[in-house]
């Protein structure tokens, strides 16, 4: 069973198809590259995933449940976290109040909770906090929890916005891309960042970029859309020798560079 | 010396606070820009006065079914419209606090226009200072926890918030039920001290007097919400002297603090900015620039014009 | 103005509270700005016009009489706040206004607890001086006034249908108009329809077009002048020719300043007459249109009247010892002011007589009728 | 003959925050320069310092002689300087041709005005498909396009552009740097600031690397390529 | 009896477009909830007052000036307590906008005093008469006026140079201002011509109501917002339509339901209209783009 399946999904606004009838699976484990023109409907797709948008047709299942039309929260509390191409982190929170918020469903404080104090509450406040730091720890902002968020320079705050993402212990996540706005250095540090996820916590990473050499290098399948429709789906090299991708998306550099290697 | 002008001064700075600070959950925290919380604070008063004057029941009681009733009545008005964003919610709420006025000057058990009197002399300095206490403590607790965590997160960015599992309708239906508890009980105090309650004590003026406390004290910050009620309580009283020209001064006031303190007096800075920058002197510009560079701010809905 | 002092028996005050020397201290409640502004400010001019006629004379017990003035922009915790300072700060003997009731009852507690007396320039409606036995109030209170009033309707302009106009957001219009529901119903006069405004209004246009339908004898409106006015002006456009009659809300010279023409042949019944003035309320109105260049209305009337009242209290206990005039204000009798004869009840409820019914003409208040009352049994 | 632009020591503050500490450099007629550094090096800062967007806090900038920090940013439009801001931001809800317009507002000259959006259609025939669509519902790479176009509609004398690449997919990318090179080609002379170092490196004639608010090298475009330091930090080599 | 109600409800509803026009354009471009206008609606009319009962003026010139005024108003307001908080929340100028708000009202309230006041004869009302229906020349000078203006405000906004840079200014000022643009002129004048229609709209109504006090912009401004988001923040002819069907709410509820329960009314259709349409009635909602 595919850990995360979509079948037959189209996502339409007004007259625009955004996404077309796209069947993908993802099975457990993997870093699975997402790759496309501009507008070709990959954060759409991500916004379907994560219920942000429901579909105009189509089904989506995650760990053999159908999960399109649930509202985002239950989502994403059922295994599903997502960064987003605009960073959106909480911006005059502390970075580690951002990794708290993270930790919101796996935990259950409640409003009678946090007025009436116990012992359950005070373990669950140090499980969070603890929990927070480690993550925080992992994309290497330790040393900046204190710091308001909005004060982090960009690079930190996409890393952030990660660590956020993986405080809720996804099965799967949705990183879109990451490495946007980076210089060479930084983008390997993602790329690092990406592979111990993985490797580390297990986590099965969704992973939309347009910088070639991170999503080629990370990812061990890679779909390619355009106008909402898959025109491919293989490895890396597969995919970067296939026509239909080089004459859409890559492009006659690429295709110089091909010929060079 | 304290004497009962103080004394009422300071019940009055209670009063307000109770209700602000309950107003700063959900405007200050959760970033739900409410125009009607006077609403919530009229069925507090009304509660606790029908209360009173029907069943006779004990004046703690009364006070605390304010608070629920006003509560659940935050509820009943959260559910339907906080779907909406920004200033229809805004006027959404104040239409809830016209509603409330409008049908208890229309019912019969309310008194109508004639309000109710006689409602018996209860609350007090310490009654007051009690109930501050306990709205200072739950807010404070409420702030730190999870589900203050989250309703930050809300404010800061509603999508984001809702992709990390924070369930916001829920949550925005619980921080304006909280908030209306609160006001819900400023009312009850109300009543009860003044004796006598009217349905144009509560109108929209009254919900913007609060809005102020929270927005001039600093949102979301508890002492600065403390300052904001202390010093618009205050205000009014001390301007007396310029006689004619009171409430003339008090609007400058108004908006020379705003500009004074864009973000309000303890908002978004520690006390020692404040005082840096009242060293500074009043430098308009550089006030300004001392703001958030960005204009999103709460009920950030951009909608440009066409 | 005032009787010959009758020397009350106790003679030192309980507690020395109060200065024994110096201007006797009145604290004017009432709201200066906001939307109750225009009464709060006119009982005002009447009271300072009052402080010194009678400081020229010498004052009361050789003190003169100061106001002290705040505004309670007619905001509940204001007029609470403002109470308790005149009260604590400033040591008044009495406390003059508010002219709203609601304003009243929350100050009365106030000053009831604190041993102060409360004279209200403008509370009719009910439950005021129930509060307790420093409260005291100087109107034609409308449970006496509104059934003669009624009754003279239909014996003298034979009414038969009613429309009944409330302001549902002023205290004294929802309760007068009660008043004038009840007392229809026993004179057998019938609602033909109630509508409702409120103040600050200035639309009424469904109101008068319903009104038109339900063909009636005339308007009973107990609402403000101004609402009032403009209500009138709409009942002209549309053609409704009947006659609007009220209380002494009505009864000020803003009535045809601003609806000109649309008013004339309105009445409004009140204890202050500017027609075929006595003496006294001659004086009066002269003095108003040249100190502030005005006509008078009920409520310059009434601040005027309420600090007559307490000065020749004063007077009578010989005390500016609030514990101790409060009696002889209880007992005041047939005293005259502007508003006609004032007796204070057994229940500390005002009976001014007789009431005067007034009905526009031209630019003036002409007197139509007057309607005797008595005490209630 | 005067330089274009000139920087000399610039100090730049957000708050507290020295974001860029003793800055200068120079760009001469008709060159390409480019800017490169890591993230919150202080790039953009430099450029909206430039724009009069942000004031310094000490230093001076000039334009062919004229100094400029204390001039507003409409002023230093109407100088010559065009600035594409980091982040495209178009107005969403204005058309393509309604953008393209307000780029315009500092030229009066309606026959001109025409004139240069015909070259705009020119260079940028999909945007001339896509006139009267709002500008928010355009693909990345479109309105990416747009900033350009809209920032050559005031018809610069310099052109600022912040990271124009970033967010475009690798055909696109190659795309804006033809354009880049083209609009050069027609004489306006660009101050680049771009993470895509190796495609920068590609189309500059000289460069400046930024580090913490501070320029750490400088040389001309080969030089810095060719430079190790530069290549492992920047080009992605170890 | 229906058809005469419906033309006082288009009356009155005109009157709030009039209202919400200025309003609107000032809420659209600058994103402000500005709590002055209504005192900005009332300082308009009181020019107006001022000129034809103390100076004697004709209505026309004095309408024409009494803008002119407000708008030299306008700019001193914006000037002092807005434009320092332009980098600001959204709820400080709010808070600032009260203040002014307070200051214009108390101040004329000491100046004029509390009383309402009546404009002189300055338009000579006649009358049309339809079947049941009459409708007066002030009622047709209402209407016209808020169509006109509507539609002047529209093409400003939508057609002119001008207009073009207030739109750009609502979305990024900063950006804006990269375009050439001088956002503070901008903005100056945004504010400018919102306070000289509320002008407009304060003579209007005064004069057809016959009724000036210094509180008059209170209920005016509550007003001038709901039907400005009724209609759709920012949205001109949204400001018309939200104006028109208040009125008509207004009127039409007072007479046919209950007159005591007339803002319960009309603010329960409100709330139900916005359940149904959450960005107002021709309002279009900005996908925020995830
Ligand atoms: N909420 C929306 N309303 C209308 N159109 C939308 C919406 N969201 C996306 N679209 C349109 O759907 C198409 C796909 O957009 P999407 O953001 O998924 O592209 P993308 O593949 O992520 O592109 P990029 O690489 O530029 O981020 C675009 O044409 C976009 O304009
Ligand atoms: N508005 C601001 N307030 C406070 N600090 C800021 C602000 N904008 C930028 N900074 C800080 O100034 C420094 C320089 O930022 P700048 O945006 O100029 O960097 P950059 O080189 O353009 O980086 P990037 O590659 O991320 O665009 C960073 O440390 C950043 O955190
Ligand atoms: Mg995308
Ligand atoms: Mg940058």
């Amino acid at each position: 069973m595919a850990l995360l399946e979509l079948k037959e999904i189209t996502m339409q606004f007004g007259g625009l198809t955004a996404v077309d009838h796209l069947d993908l699976r993802l099975e457990e484990g993997v870093i699975f590259g997402l790759i496309g023109p501009n507008g070709a409907g990959k954060t759409t797709v991500f916004n379907l995933v994560t219920g942000v948008y429901k579909p105009t047709s189509g089904s989506i299942y995650f760990k053999g449940e159908r999960i399109d039309g649930k509202p985002p929260y239950s989502i994403t509390a059922m295994g599903i976290s997502r960064t987003f191409q605009n960073i959106r982190i909480f911006k005059s929170l502390s970075a580690l109040d951002n990794v708290k918020i993270g930790r919101h469903c796996k935990s259950s404080m409640n409003l009678f909770h946090s007025v009436i104090p116990g012992p359950f509450t005070a373990r669950e406040e140090r499980d969070i906090e603890e929990k927070s730091m480690e993550y925080l720890r992992m994309v290497g902002l330790e040393h900046k929890k204190d710091i308001l968020s909005k004060n982090l320079p960009y690079g930190e705050q996409r890393r952030l916005e990660i660590a956020r993402a993986l405080a809720c212990e996804p099965k799967i996540l949705l990183l879109d891309e990451p490495a946007a706005g980076m210089n060479r250095q930084e983008k390997t540090e993602i790329m690092d960042l990406v592979r111990r996820i993985r490797d580390t916590l297990g986590v099965t990473v969704f992973l939309v970029e347009h910088d070639m050499k991170v999503v080629m290098g990370v990812s061990e399948t890679v779909a390619v859309l355009d106008y909402g429709k898959k025109i491919c789906e293989g490895t890396p090299s597969q995919v970067q020798s296939d026509e239909r991708v080089i004459e859409a998306y890559l492009g006659r550099r690429a295709r110089r560079t091909r010929k060079a290697v | 010396m304290i004497d009962a002008y103080t004394i009422q001064i300071l019940v009055v700075f209670g009063i307000n606070a109770i209700m602000a600070l309950g107003l700063n959950l959900i405007t200050g925290v959760t970033g739900q820009l409410s125009l009607g919380h006077a609403g919530f604070m009229s069925v507090g008063a009304y509660t606790a006065a029908i209360m009173t004057l029907r069943l006779h029941t004990p004046y703690v009681l009364n006070l605390l079914a304010a608070g629920v009733v006003a509560g659940l009545s935050g509820v009943v008005l959260g559910f339907p419209t906080l779907r909406l964003y920004g200033d229809y919610l805004a006027i959404a709420t104040l239409g809830f606090g016209e509603i409330v006025r409008v049908l208890f000057l229309n019912l019969e058990i309310t008194g109508g226009g004639l309000g109710l009197s006689a409602i018996p002399s209860k609350t007090n300095l310490a009654v007051v200072y009690a109930c501050l206490g306990i709205t200072l403590y739950v807010m404070s607790k409420i702030q730190k926890s999870r589900v203050g965590r989250a309703l930050m997160a809300i404010r800061e960015d509603e999508v984001a918030a809702i992709a990390m599992g924070v369930n916001s309708t829920s949550l925005k239906v619980q921080a304006f039920a909280v908030g209306a508890f609160f006001a819900g009980i400023s009312g009850g105090l109300y009543a009860h001290y003044l004796t006598y309650i009217n349905p144009n004590d509560f109108g929209f003026m009254k919900s913007i007097d609060s809005l102020s406390m929270v927005v001039l004290g600093g949102m979301g910050s508890l002492p600065g919400v403390l300052l904001g009620a202390a010093v618009l309580t205050y205000a009014p009283e001390k301007l007396r002297f310029l006689q004619n020209y009171r409430m003339i001064c008090y609007g400058a006031f108004l908006v020379f603090m705003m500009v004074f303190r864009p973000n309000g007096l303890l908002g978004g800075t520690d006390l020692r900015q404040l005082v840096k920058a009242s060293f500074k002197g009043l430098n308009w510009g550089a006030m300004a620039k001392q703001g958030a560079r960005t204009r999103e701010g709460i009920g950030g809905s951009k909608d440009g014009i066409a | 103005g005032g009787q010959p002092t009758q020397k009350s028996a106790e003679q030192k005050p309980p507690e020395q509270k109060l200065a024994d020397t110096g201007p006797i201290k009145i604290g004017f409640l009432g709201a200066l700005t906001g939307n109750v502004a225009s009464y709060g400010i006119n009982t005002l001019k009447g009271m300072k016009l009052a402080v010194e006629e009678i400081n020229a004379a010498g004052g009361v017990l050789g003190r003169p009489l100061e106001i002290v003035i705040e505004d309670n922009r007619g905001d509940k915790t204001e007029i609470a706040n403002v109470t308790k300072k005149f009260v604590t700060r400033d040591k008044v003997a009495a406390v003059i206004g508010d002219p709203t009731t609601g304003g009243t009852k929350v100050a009365a507690a106030i000053c009831q607890e604190n041993k102060t007396v409360l004279v209200s320039a403008g509370a009719v409606g009910p439950g005021v001086v129930e509060i307790g036995d420093y409260i005291f109030r100087d109107v034609v209170i409308d449970p006496i006034a509104v059934p003669a009033v009624v009754k003279w309707l239909k014996d003298s302009l034979k009414w038969k249908r009613v429309a009944l106009i409330v302001s549902v957001n002023n205290d004294y219009s929802v309760g007068q108009a009660k008043l004038f529901e009840d007392a229809l119903k026993k004179e057998g006069i019938e609602i033909a329809i109630k509508e409702s405004i409120q103040d600050g209004d200035t639309v009424f246009t469904s109101q008068v077009t319903k009104i038109k339908k339900a063909n009636v004898d005339g308007m009973i409106a107990p609402i403000y002048y101004t609402e009032g006015a403009l209500l009138m002006i709409e009942a002209k456009k549309q053609g409704l020719n009947k006659v609007f009659i009220g209380g002494d809300g009505l009864l000020s010279p803003v009535l045809w300043e601003l609806a000109k023409g649309a008013t004339e042949g309105c009445m409004v019944f009140a204890g202050f007459s500017p027609d075929e003035p006595d003496e006294i309320t001659k004086k009066f109105i002269d003095k108003v249109k040249q100190v502030y260049n005005e006509e008078p209305d009920m409520f310059h009337a009434q601040g005027y009247d309420a600090v007559y009242l307490v000065a020749d209290a004063m007077k009578r206990a010989n005390s500016a010892d609030p514990s101790v005039f409060k009696t002889a204000l209880a007992q005041t009798k047939d005293l005259r002011g502007v508003c006609g004869v004032l007796t204070i009840l057994p229940n500390r409820e005002p009976l001014r007589t007789p009431i005067n019914v007034l009905e526009v003409k031209g630019q003036k208040f002409a007197l139509k009728a007057r309607v005797p009352v008595t005490a209630p049994q | 003959m005067v330089a274009v632009l000139s920087v000399e020591d610039l100090h730049v503050y957000y708050g507290a925050i020295h974001a860029i500490k003793g800055v200068s450099f120079h760009v001469e007629p008709g060159e390409i320069v480019t800017l490169i550094g890591a993230n919150g090096a202080g790039k953009s800062t430099i450029l909206k310092t430039i724009s009069g967007i942000i004031r310094p806090k000490k230093g001076k900038i000039r334009l062919k002689g004229d100094e400029i920090h204390n001039t507003p940013p409409h002023g230093i439009v109407s100088m010559g300087v065009s600035h594409v801001p980091e982040g495209r931001r178009v107005f969403p809800n204005l058309t393509v041709l309604e953008n393209l317009q307000v780029g315009a507002y500092t030229r009066r000259e309606k026959r001109e005005i025409e004139e240069s959006l015909e070259d705009i259609w020119k260079r940028f025939p999909r945007l001339r498909e896509r006139m009267n669509q709002m500008a928010g519902t355009l693909s990345g790479g479109e309105q990416q396009m747009l900033a350009i176009a809209r920032a050559l509609m005031s018809k610069p004398q310099l052109l600022l552009m912040d990271e124009p690449s970033m967010g475009l997919s690798p055909m696109l990318v190659d795309e804006v740097f033809d354009t880049i090179k083209e609009i050069n080609a027609s004489g306006t002379t660009i101050l680049l600031v771009e993470q895509n170092a190796q495609m920068a490196l590609e189309v500059a004639n000289r460069g400046y690397v930024l580090e913490t608010g501070e320029i750490v090298l400088q040389g001309n475009a080969q030089e810095l390529a060719d430079n190790p330091e530069v290549r492992k930090a920047y080009l992605g080599e170890s | 009896m229906f058809l005469t109600q419906l033309v006082h409800g288009l009356t009155l509803g005109a009157c709030y477009a009039l209202i919400a026009l200025g309003y609107s354009m000032v809420y659209g471009i600058i994103g402000l909830i500005n709590f002055a206008h209504g005192d900005i609606y009332m300082l308009g009319s009181f020019f107006a007052l001022y000129l034809t009962s103390v100076v004697k003026m004709k209505i026309a010139p004095a309408f024409l000036i009494a803008m002119g005024l407000t708008s030299l108003v306008g700019l001193v307001i914006e000037r002092v307590a807005y434009k320092p908080l332009r980098r600001s929340g959204r709820l400080s100028p709010l808070i600032s906008a009260i203040g002014v708000s307070i200051f214009l009202s108390t101040l004329l309230n000491m100046y004029m005093g509390p009383q309402t006041r009546g404009f002189p004869d300055v338009i000579t009302e006649l009358q049309v008469k339809l079947g049941e229906i009459v409708i007066t020349t002030t009622q047709l000078y209402i209407v016209a006026m808020s169509i006109a203006l509507m539609l002047l405000l529209r093409h400003i906004v939508m057609r002119t140079r001008v207009g073009q840079a207030m739109r750009a200014c609502s979305w990024d000022r900063e950006v804006a201002s990269l375009m050439g643009i001088n956002v503070d002129q901008i903005i100056a004048l945004t504010f400018a011509i919102g306070s000289a229609l509320a002008a407009a709209a304060g003579v209007m109504m005064g004069v057809y109501f016959n009724a000036w006090w210094p509180l008059m912009g209170f209920s005016a401004g509550i007003k001038a917002f709901t039907a400005a988001v009724l209609g759709g923040i920012g949205s001109i002819p949204g400001a018309m339509l939200g104006g028109v069907v208040l009125g008509l709410v207004e009127i039409l509820g007072s007479a046919y339901l209950q007159s005591s329960y007339r803002d319960a009314i009309s603010f329960t259709i409100l709330i139900i209209v916005l359940l149904v349409r959450p960005s107002g009635l021709l309002g279009r909602k900005i996908e925020q783009k995830v």
